[in-house]
């Protein structure tokens, strides 16, 4: 001990000083860059033909393994990135989108409950939440839930499992589902913003992730999930992104949640713009780029289906934007920066099921549909029915999600993606009339367990802990009831 | 001519604006401010540390009206910003000596 | 239909909630992670010597197919990625540099023009934008426009065209390029900022994507064009990520529209301070990330290539940004944050066209010249003939993009990219003076195109719904004129 | 030349305008997208045995350096991508973190300070800093100091040397390193918030990269280096991403600075809270996204050891999270967003040695435990000495990097990283109780180090060019005082 | 001693304040202000609400100047600031009894 | 009854406030201003661009007081805003002719 202590401040005086001025002796002495590992030649090369074939073959082995090893790095080094962009959604992404959107009293309250789920839900999901949803059921409920048998990530190691995954790490895939889960739940929060506990937000959230997030999810992209299309579902339903798994359970959970919790005080005569459509800009160009990440990344690798994800889901964000900015301009003569950045990400639902099943051309009618439905869902159907969805999680993620679906089923097409097998129709428009269904079921199935499942929490929750804040909280804002803080500060509040 | 200044809880100016328009005031000019009174303030955490902020969000609103109106204005006001609980705020009357109306130099009550 | 709906309900009632009870069955049971794909080896290897070969040689077709398969996950990984950045680099990157640099009143409008074009020229690229850049011309135009060829993405696919890529889908190159045209556009609004129409600003740009962009990229990249040193144009003009392209077009018609245009009301003579240089500096290091797809990325491969350009692209931004912030600690005594990123987005700019050319040592040549160029433009140059380029698009894109393609002519390194034939001097440095000559003829027949094509377009544009808005819209700001909202909103407008 | 200009003038007007009539010439001509290059089969393959033996062997060559190019696609676009991720942690990551602590007037001048890093120490590392770190010293200093052999990045090209990488160029390596020279000195600056001179920063902290990071790296990471476990160190002390190299070196001096500087005049009497938590929860966010670069990028390569890293940081960073807000909830009553953030940079910092060494629920240990330590340092034991850290860089970076730099040493699982030799037990858990000494020699080194080297170099630039802004530009702000600029500007301020 | 607080049209505070420089006004105060009164607001729009604005920006200067100077000043005011159209703002005049300058204790006219 | 109204450095609010709290002041309304006087306002940088600077930071309270304490606010001021620099600022003293606190609409100095 005594020798490290004395090694240790030797080295550290004289080293990092005297060491400068002597590490200057083998000064600026050219050396080529080191040779490259491809140079290794094969050395004393086999001389019977006999031999020579046993080489080769040998050879072709290693080969198989280094390109195996190849394939992993390209297709894993896109799946990290497209689980940094989708983490990226969550935070800063949807925290800037929604806390814009809020009043400058709740902005630190809004952010919150979306980074709260990256904190809990990450923790939910090493615990139980990923084996809920994407375990082996082998029992009679199997096509509906997982099981425990990941609980603790118990099996899922840093090899491909063959089924989920075939050239990147299970990890990789359980890592980038996680992101899933995290931003699905956050995106409720839109509807219920400015007056739910933030203790009991995070308590419903969790909840909600594990009865209502883990069976959709099971379901549709689930070993033995009743409407996976990959892997031999009863009802097939198309969702390559999470259309009905992330968009139609978060935006139809939205609806029910703010219809049970009831409007804001004051609402709708009270004026409540947004505080910053500065900061729900930032957070839509954030969006934007990062689902590249959810809708290409769902290719599980970087080959051309991810491009053509890529492309169709940049196509129907756009052709969105372009569709509520015109529809907006012609019914109130002006277009809006918060109506085009609403119609991107209008878009950009509608796409998430189809991403990788249809033609950059029909990608733009997806977005053009899913950008004016979605628009008068806003601008017609909310103000219409008095609901206080107050970012409009349902108008945009329910509504976007569930038109998406159906599109998908019309627009699917088998020469990007024979899901349903080589050459076999695929949507409606290749004349594939059943996949309509399949995709309704699915819609239909991911409406009922939304309404139901958050029904029943909601209520599980409020009779417990309560839902609401006080109106005098209510009033204070959350950032300063909730959390004990204030978004900004100038020199000038009179804190000491 | 008099200046009522009040200052009221900021949720509600819009009450107050609406019930002076009522009573026929035409003009109102409002000024973001911070109170200190018996109104209690609150406490903030930022990392480890603790403010306790006794500088409230007030509005302060600003109207000159002729005589007459005096009393119908702070009647007005009360009404629509009282609520019964400490921090309601005050309101503070003075004399005016004189008011030009910038846009076409009219003085006195006609400017108003 | 009928099942269907009982199967619905059984599903999500009983399914989700005792699901997870009964899921416990199976529990915590240990399995081993399933075996990666490599571990299936050979199985009933033939016998006879020619079997062997033969199988062999079929082994190695595959082999073959295996490894492009590898090669493409890793290229495309890298260039969707890449493109994600530079789609980034317009929103948010662009939006906040500008948006953070006008006045408050006009914070949206100037975001909103940027976001138009991420919405309305990825719409036209989809239906001729593309074609007419990169579509096949044979006609005796060929070289310097497109054609129809590629419209609606006609024949664009998901595998390499074997020409613009050898190793990732086409619809990548696309998609990637498309990037690009939606920026360059985009770049031009910071000279007429706070004073154009939103409805013109979007006809004018669209025009100008058509009329200048797609002829100006088609020469440098496109096949067959007149200025194409990798396939063989007339005179070889080295312009790897769109030092003329992009920058020097850009620039060259910021400055022709601020000309035409005007000045602001009240400038010079009232002051028109950045209303957020916070914002403005969070803009800038966005772009700064962001090109390092936009330069890096022009590689289209992820190889060692790649690694240089991204390289030169960061080692000029922090030369340039030195650069800028010396001279400006010089000539006023106080080095200002503005200036700070000014100069680095001055360097990137100048190491555009050069960043895949030139050598680590020399990019910081091209930052320190640029970023000091580009600091004199905008503190003597702009002040001198007193036109009211808002943003300094000219100063920074114009001048630094045009020096940036001469330089390159010099820097020129046949080692890092012997585009011109292997061992063949590339640049002045290496002894190839002739370079130059070409760099000056791209740089020339940009301007000359922009100039032309931008007066016209904008001589067009005026007379048919005029271009700028009127002085009490400009009064009152374009937020408010153009858009009708506000970019951020105290509890306190008296709405409602 | 006047050909040339002919020829400009024609190609420009005519060119584009009368082109794109012309051009639709061979309108919407039908061609399928360009065969991919996989499809040009073998062909004349030879016919006798020994014939097809060579050309089989000799194929197998060739496949090897496709191989290796695929391998490095894969792994260098990666590698890329971190690279970019990590210079985002600086910038905008670490700017709007820290931006948004400090109060109104010192934004840009907090800003500043990173910023600056991001360009001089980028010169910097190309002359000298690359090689005093990274290159080899044969010297009998050679353990703890780099070498001049690769200033002017003499030597550093564009294929693997072998060493520090194999699948990737060796100029990757040195420009993914930058970026942490940049991150290292920028954390420190949240030590001194408010009140150093822009200049004697710049100096300082370039000083410091050269004096403190340069040999700390290079014991760690350098060939030869003292603590460095995977080219055979004396003391090998495992530190998969820099808890030692980055974080103990920044936060300790960052402790040494606010001590030798002294308290922000009225600290901690005046309350100073932040002006913007929204901007600091914008950049903790950044980070967390970065992060996985920084960590998950240490690997140099994409495989699976990446996905490993990714988890963990991701993980780590949820658990720290959530501990910080547990821990804050019940001290106080109230979890902050603040807290919330600064939960997560604690895991991030606690995880990053550990990354590549420990299982995912390994991962959340550390995380929690980091999470609370980091949280009684800032709230416990800074207000019980009383040192005005203004920002924390001590107790996060400081105490996190070290705590986490021993549970490396606890955690560390030979199956997820063999480094000290296949079967070989790592961490203190598995049984190897020597390596926590390891882990310990390295975190003392790393603080005497930082303690000694800060010090001296505080002192230095004190006695030569004073360290402190004066008490009136202190009041007045860095912003003003220093840079000559305000962050926000209403339109309101008297400018002319 | 006399108390002048003009609302005016925020793009006129350059103009105003040269004005009274000019004239020898040695100080003022400058606050941000919302006003309403004739002058109508405008229409804005967020995802289908239309809410109608009709506290418009303004801006209030303050300035205490001796007796002699205060029709100088209105006078500086109206020229600088006079538009003609609705919404060019107020001046009122009001007695201030007594000023003190922090500084160095001046009281009265000499505090001006 | 009279309302005191003082311009102060940015810097000096905590100890104006404490100040008046000390002397028995129950009530303050504090608001951001700008100021122009004596004191010289700084220079800033934009891309080239020099802006003089001239409306500088300050802090303006209000507080109505019965007449009695008036002189004392006046001292308590004084005392803890002066620092002795030009740009201390301002008091100004006016009459005030009635106050009403909002909350149970006590009239007068009862109100106060
Ligand atoms: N004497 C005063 N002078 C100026 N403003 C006052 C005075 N007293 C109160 N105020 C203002 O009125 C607000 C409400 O006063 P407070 O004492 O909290 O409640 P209440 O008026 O209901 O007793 C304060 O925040 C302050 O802005
Ligand atoms: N009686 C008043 N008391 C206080 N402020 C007033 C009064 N009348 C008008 N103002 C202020 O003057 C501004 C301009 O008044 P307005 O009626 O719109 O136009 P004009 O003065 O040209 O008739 C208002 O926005 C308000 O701020
Ligand atoms: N005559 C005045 N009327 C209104 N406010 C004034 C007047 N004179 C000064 N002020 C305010 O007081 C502040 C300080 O005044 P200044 O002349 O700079 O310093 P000093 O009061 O120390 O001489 C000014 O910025 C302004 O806000």
């Amino acid at each position: 001990m005594c020798d490290r202590f004395r090694h240790l401040l030797r080295v550290c005086c004289v080293g990092s000083f005297l060491g400068l001025l002597l590490a200057a002796a083998p000064v600026l002495h050219a050396q080529a860059a080191g040779p490259g590992p491809e140079s290794h030649g094969v050395s004393g090369a086999p001389t019977t033909s006999d031999a020579r074939l046993l080489a080769l073959e040998k050879q072709n082995t290693d080969l198989k393994t280094s390109i195996a090893s190849a394939q992993t790095a390209g297709d894993n080094g896109w799946m990290l990135v497209s689980s940094a962009l989708v983490l990226m959604m969550s935070g800063p992404g949807l925290t800037l989108f929604y806390g814009g959107l809020v009043r400058r009293k709740n902005i630190l309250g809004t952010m919150m409950q979306t980074f709260a789920m990256m904190g809990v839900i990450t923790v939910l999901w090493a615990l139980v939440g990923y084996s809920l949803a994407f375990g082996e059921n082998t029992g009679h409920l199997g096509s509906v839930i997982g099981s425990f048998q990941n609980a603790l990530l118990h099996g899922v190691g840093l090899v491909p499992d063959g089924v989920y995954v075939t050239t990147i790490p299970l990890q990789t895939f359980m890592v980038y589902q996680l992101m899933f889960a995290i931003i699905t739940p956050a995106l409720i929060t839109g509807a219920f913003a400015e007056r739910m506990k933030f203790s009991s937000t995070v308590v419903f959230l969790t909840l909600w992730a594990v009865f209502v997030y883990s069976p959709m999810a099971h379901m549709v992209w689930g070993k033995g999930g009743l409407l996976n299309a990959a892997l031999g579902g009863k009802f097939p339903c198309l969702d390559f992104a999470g259309g009905t798994v992330v968009h139609v359970t978060s935006g139809v959970s939205a609806l029910v949640t703010c219809l049970y919790m009831g409007k804001r005080i004051g609402y709708p005569k009270v004026a409540m713009p947004p505080h910053s459509v500065v900061l729900s800009f930032v957070g839509a160009c954030l969006l934007w780029v990062g689902w590249f990440g959810f809708n290409a990344g769902s290719a599980l690798n970087s080959g051309s289906l991810a491009t053509s994800a890529f492309v169709t889901t940049h196509f129907a964000a756009a052709a969105a934007a372009c569709a509520w900015t015109a529809a907006e301009w012609l019914k109130t003569g002006k277009p809006t920066a918060l109506g085009a950045i609403s119609g991107c990400v209008a878009g950009l639902v509608g796409i998430t099921p189809a991403a990788g099943f249809v033609t950059p051309i029909s990608a733009l009618w997806i977005g053009l549909l899913t950008g004016a439905f979605c628009f008068s869902m806003v601008f017609f159907v909310k103000s219409k029915f008095g609901y206080d969805d107050s970012l409009d999680a349902f108008g945009v993620h329910g509504a976007g999600g569930t038109l998406g679906a159906l599109l998908t089923g019309i627009f699917a097409n088998s020469t990007i993606n024979p899901i349903l097998g080589a050459g076999k129709a695929t949507g409606l428009l290749e004349g594939n009339a059943h996949q309509l269904l399949n995709q309704a079921t699915g819609v239909a199935i991911a409406w009922v367990l939304s309404i139901v499942g958050t029904l029943i929490l909601l209520v599980v929750v409020d009779k417990t802990m309560g839902l609401r804040v006080s109106a005098a909280d209510e009033e204070e804002g959350l950032d300063l009831s909730q959390h004990g803080e204030e978004g900004y500060h100038s020199e000038f509040t009179g804190a000491h | 001519m008099q200046k009522i200044e009040a200052v009221i809880q900021p949720g509600k100016l819009e009450a107050v604006k609406e019930a002076l328009i009522e009573i026929g005031v035409e003009g109102l000019t409002i000024l973001e401010a911070r109170g200190h009174g018996r109104q209690k303030g609150h406490t903030e955490f930022y990392r480890g540390r603790e403010y306790s902020v006794d500088l409230l969000p007030k509005i302060k609103i600003e109207t000159v009206v002729v005589d007459e109106l005096v009393e119908k204005v702070i009647r007005a006001i009360l009404t629509a910003a009282q609520t019964g609980s400490i921090g309601d705020g005050k309101i503070f009357v003075t004399r005016i000596d004189d008011a030009i109306r910038i846009r076409n130099e009219d003085r006195g009550d006609a400017a108003l």
